[in-house]
């Protein structure tokens, strides 16, 4: 008896045992980054590198169009993303195959064609605008809110839910807006998240078209001040942990 | 509750998926206030002629006529049509009033008011205490209850009724099949039903309209379509069947289970001396036991099934093949397994096919 | 094709999940070739006596003896059972015969050897034709049919059949139960058959055990579970009943149908005087019209449901709750909807319960 | 009559249309920069710029380095999630979140962060091979392959298909080379195919550990020959698309 319950212990014990090597894997580099920007110049651990975040002159500017470009990346990839992966669940599935291929050329096409090509292709006087760059976002972006949205609405049976509020009188507008969009709360969330995820992270785009966003600042301080620059990241990461959390508490609940 | 019934004419509706047809033709009629099921096997057109009615798809060809209107042309929107689906169709973020009241409140009908029909429905479908829980906390009879509700709540003109019953466990299976008939039959309301179980068809039905490959074989009453199956495809659809090899005899008559009988309508056409399957339902067979006399096929009985008060014997013959054989339970005491009997046919006519008809075994 | 059978013995087996028991103490002997059907309610604990059975979960305690030996230790892929599930479980990647053969691959059972055993049993199934067919291109009931050839390849101890009719459509389901049935008997292997469907289980098995909330009820003979259930969750579980309120009179009988009726075994133990249920079944009513006499109680039927021999009544009582009845669909004939009738016990006694008794209605 | 059939055939032109639009996205910036790698001095267009890219003088180091990193991220990508993103599906739900939290932290955490980690942690012997780099590679792609081999997974009823594996006999070993890994080849095949694209497409990483790789080494050549540094990537985008395309095509032929 007891040698059969410790077998399933047993195994137990490996599938958690996977689990802590794979996150020690993110654990350690993370641990190591905090550890180095809390080191002081007297050889002691400290705040010191977070205070200077603050006071650095153009903080607030970095900051503000940091979230401009969240705010569009975020809107647009909603608005032509959640009708897109609607439409291809509730259409023929030879759809499918094509949308998701498009969806995934950002992760293959090389940020420098997309952006050499916007460059060209773009009149002269929209290249002045950083919103040209959420765009950018947008794009690059697809691969995860595709994903996230497709997910979401797999768990949803929508061709079945669809069917049943246009058969109860609904029009599609109240469809989309009434019946699809809460459903797919989580998916949305999701699609939300890593896109902010996105735009604080993206550093090689921002760089080629010369914007100074978070991330490209992050690179220009640490050239001066490395401390600096890992305790911004960790603050970002930080960040980022909290939406995430956020985003699974407001999921959950959902679910409860 | 009472409220006027709407009849519903289908005409020379067509649809084709590409090159697949799924419903070649059809004309259907349902009387105010008739529950007609549509029964047959998957593909075989029924949820393709509900679809077109709810407007959820449109025909190639053909009318629509709901109360005397042509509605062919109006989106599922505007049609005022109540459906439930197989598949649990319920808004996961509303609770089951708020399911309830949707189709009010596209209809902008007020909080209050709708909220109040809303409780009177789930009352109605006996979950009056269950308002407020959202679907996933519901069983799957459960939720096909709230389902109805919700289609019932906007007193639409016809209720469509696709294959509600099918993910359900067996015992709730029938005990909803049961009191969607009753509320059917209390609200006065025109039903078209699409199923592929002939046992539900049958049991619900006001009359049953077998399909095949997007065409209506037969649309009569169950008892009708029981005993006087229109086309051999129907007769081996509805209910079980032996299907026994035999001989067209000079006299038209057919040797099974040793008896002569007449042939069927509904059966195959076939000539003289050619080779047949006669169609034996189970309770038309009689047993008894070998030594008890000379008359009927010689076999052995292999096992029993108990149905509560029919049992159904399975019969190995002598010449190798198994035939069905339902009797009352008090009866077929007499028989258990390993017991040898002469089985012998209980009618006066049979159905019969070409013995190449493919057999309807599973598709 | 011929081989002994082995007997199973489940001893004291429990299984708990966190604070659930699955499994509470159950104790089940299979006689070498018998089939036993585990029937229950989703969630009763019969799955997991499977599971435990074919290794793929291990109890808390208890013993699983097979054949005369202990096996309680050994991992499922050492013991030598043979399972069907519910959903399609073949090897998308393999044909059919593939799949049947797998299990004699991992036995390293030679090639030309374990494809000939595969062709035999593909045959026996009914899918000689199929063999290089893949799963994906069969129907539900094809790939049922597969898994049970590739099942009973392997020449297993026991067959172990998790609801593997439940996916299928309601032909198919009764076809393929019926041939598995016929299978089991010419292959003579003990299996256990687990299930939520009660007029399959009683088919099938030779006994069936009938569980609730991790216990076995009652274990018996199907018709004796229909005449005489031991327990009022057996008595509402198994067929169908009218749940009819009474009261337990002072000698003991309670009034049903306007007929004083013996308390039956299995009743729950109620005082003189206290409310009760009474189940009675549909075939144990009679019914005759209203001005053909003065005997039973008052109503009108309100539906009739087909069953091909039988047909099933509904009838509204006069006092506002309705009635199931079945009788042969010849006498049914002259009780059509809005006929007024009498309607009468036709037993002598009545299993009862209390009326707190949580109704089976819908889990 | 007509009118209805009119409808369908509007509803499908929407659909249609939707779908080119996202698809113009991404091709303005294609053909705009294909077009630019084949401008010539001389004003007309050519392949001069594909030509001299066999020329350069590292091209051989380069590829070389590249698929390296390529095959030992794709191997051990593929050892660490098949069998971790498997169990997830066999066991009970509760792992699932903590898996799929750890899998995106990379798109969370700042490349930054991550390399001033290893860099931090690793005993310098290390940092001298480029092999490290491809472990961090393995976890930058984690998101993509887990995604890829979760949604695989998800079609295969793989909790049935593997009792049934260990029902007929079969070692957990027989069980995960003989029945998941066949009928994961879709979701493996876009894995393999996700950590390639990343690996050929990847610069912060590379470029911040001081490796030339591909894709740094376009940017490299980029800062001297823009033409010649956009003919690479237009080449690497062409194999990347043959690639998802063999895939894609494997993949069909399976399920055929």
């Amino acid at each position: 008896m007891a040698a059969i319950v410790k077998r399933r212990k047993e195994r137990h014990l490996f599938a958690w045992l996977t689990l802590a090597l794979v996150a020690l894997y993110f654990l350690l580099p993370l641990v190591s980054a905090t550890e180095f920007s809390l080191r002081e110049n007297n050889g002691t651990h400290g705040l010191d590198a977070y205070r200077s975040i603050l006071q650095q002159p153009d903080f607030r500017d970095v900051i503000m169009l940091t979230l401009r470009l969240t705010v569009i990346s975020v809107v647009l990839s909603l608005v032509i993303m959640v009708p897109t992966v609607t439409m291809v669940h509730l259409g023929a599935k030879k759809y499918r195959r094509l949308v998701e291929f498009i969806s995934l050329q950002p992760l293959v096409i090389p940020p420098i064609v997309l952006v050499l090509g916007v460059v060209n292709v773009m009149p002269v006087s929209w290249l002045g605008s950083a919103d040209l760059l959420g765009f950018e976002y947008v794009v690059l972006a697809m691969p995860f809110t595709f994903r996230a949205l497709d997910a979401g609405l797999m768990n949803l049976d929508v061709k079945t839910i669809v069917d049943a509020a246009r058969g109860l009188g609904a029009s599609w507008l109240t469809v989309l807006v009434r019946v699809v969009a809460p459903n797919l709360k989580s998916g949305i969330f999701g699609a939300m998240f890593l896109t902010i995820a996105l735009v604080l992270g993206e550093f090689t785009m921002a760089s080629l078209m010369l914007w100074n966003t978070f991330p490209t600042w992050i690179a220009t301080v640490g050239q001066s001040d490395a401390a600096l620059s890992v305790a911004l990241s960790v603050a970002s990461l930080a960040f980022a942990w909290v939406l995430l959390v956020l985003i699974s508490f407001a999921d959950r609940r959902r679910k409860a | 509750m009472e409220r006027t019934s709407t009849g519903v004419e289908l005409r020379n509706l067509r649809r084709t998926f590409g090159p697949v047809v799924a419903l070649d033709n059809l004309n259907l009629t349902l009387q105010p206030g008739e529950l007609i099921a549509l029964l047959g096997p998957s593909g075989c057109g029924k949820t393709t002629a509900l679809r077109l009615l709810a407007g959820l798809d449109q025909p190639d060809s053909g009318e629509i006529v709901v109360g005397g209107k042509d509605i062919t042309a109006v989106p599922a929107s505007k049609r005022n049509m109540g459906m439930v689906f197989q598949s649990y169709s319920l808004f996961p973020n509303l609770t089951a009033a708020e399911n309830v009241a949707f189709g009010l409140r596209v209809r902008r009908v007020s909080k209050s008011e709708r909220l109040k029909r809303a409780a009177e429905l789930l009352e109605l479908v006996g979950l009056g205490e269950q308002r407020d829980r959202y679907p996933h906390a519901m069983s799957g009879g459960q939720a096909q209850r709230v389902a109805l509700a919700r289609a019932i709540a906007v007193q639409p003109d016809v209720l469509l009724l696709d294959e509600p019953l099918s993910a359900l466990d067996a015992k709730v299976r029938t005990q909803l099949r049961d009191e969607i008939r009753r509320l059917q039959i209390e609200v006065g309301i025109t039903t078209l039903f699409v199923t592929h179980d002939q046992e539900e068809a049958m049991a619900i039905a006001d009359r049953v309209g077998v399909m095949r490959a997007g065409n209506l074989e037969q649309l009569d009453l169950p008892a009708v379509l029981y005993a006087r199956p229109a086309t051999p495809f129907v007769a081996s659809f509805v209910g079980t069947n032996n299907v026994l090899p035999t001989t067209v005899e000079p006299n038209g008559t057919v040797y099974v289970l040793g008896r002569a009988l007449a042939v069927a309508a509904g059966s195959d056409e076939l000539a003289v001396g050619q080779a047949a399957n006669a169609l034996l339902r189970p309770e038309s067979v009689s047993l008894g036991h070998r030594d008890g006399g000379t008359d009927g096929v010689a076999g052995v009985v292999s096992s029993t099934s108990f149905f509560g008060s029919v049992t159904r014997l399975t019969v190995k013959l002598d010449a190798g093949n198994f035939i069905l054989v339902d009797m009352p339970s008090v009866i077929a005491r007499d028989f258990s397994a390993g017991a040898e009997v002469l089985a012998r046919a209980m009618t006066n006519e049979v159905v019969i096919q070409h013995q190449e008809a493919v057999a309807l075994v599973d598709e």
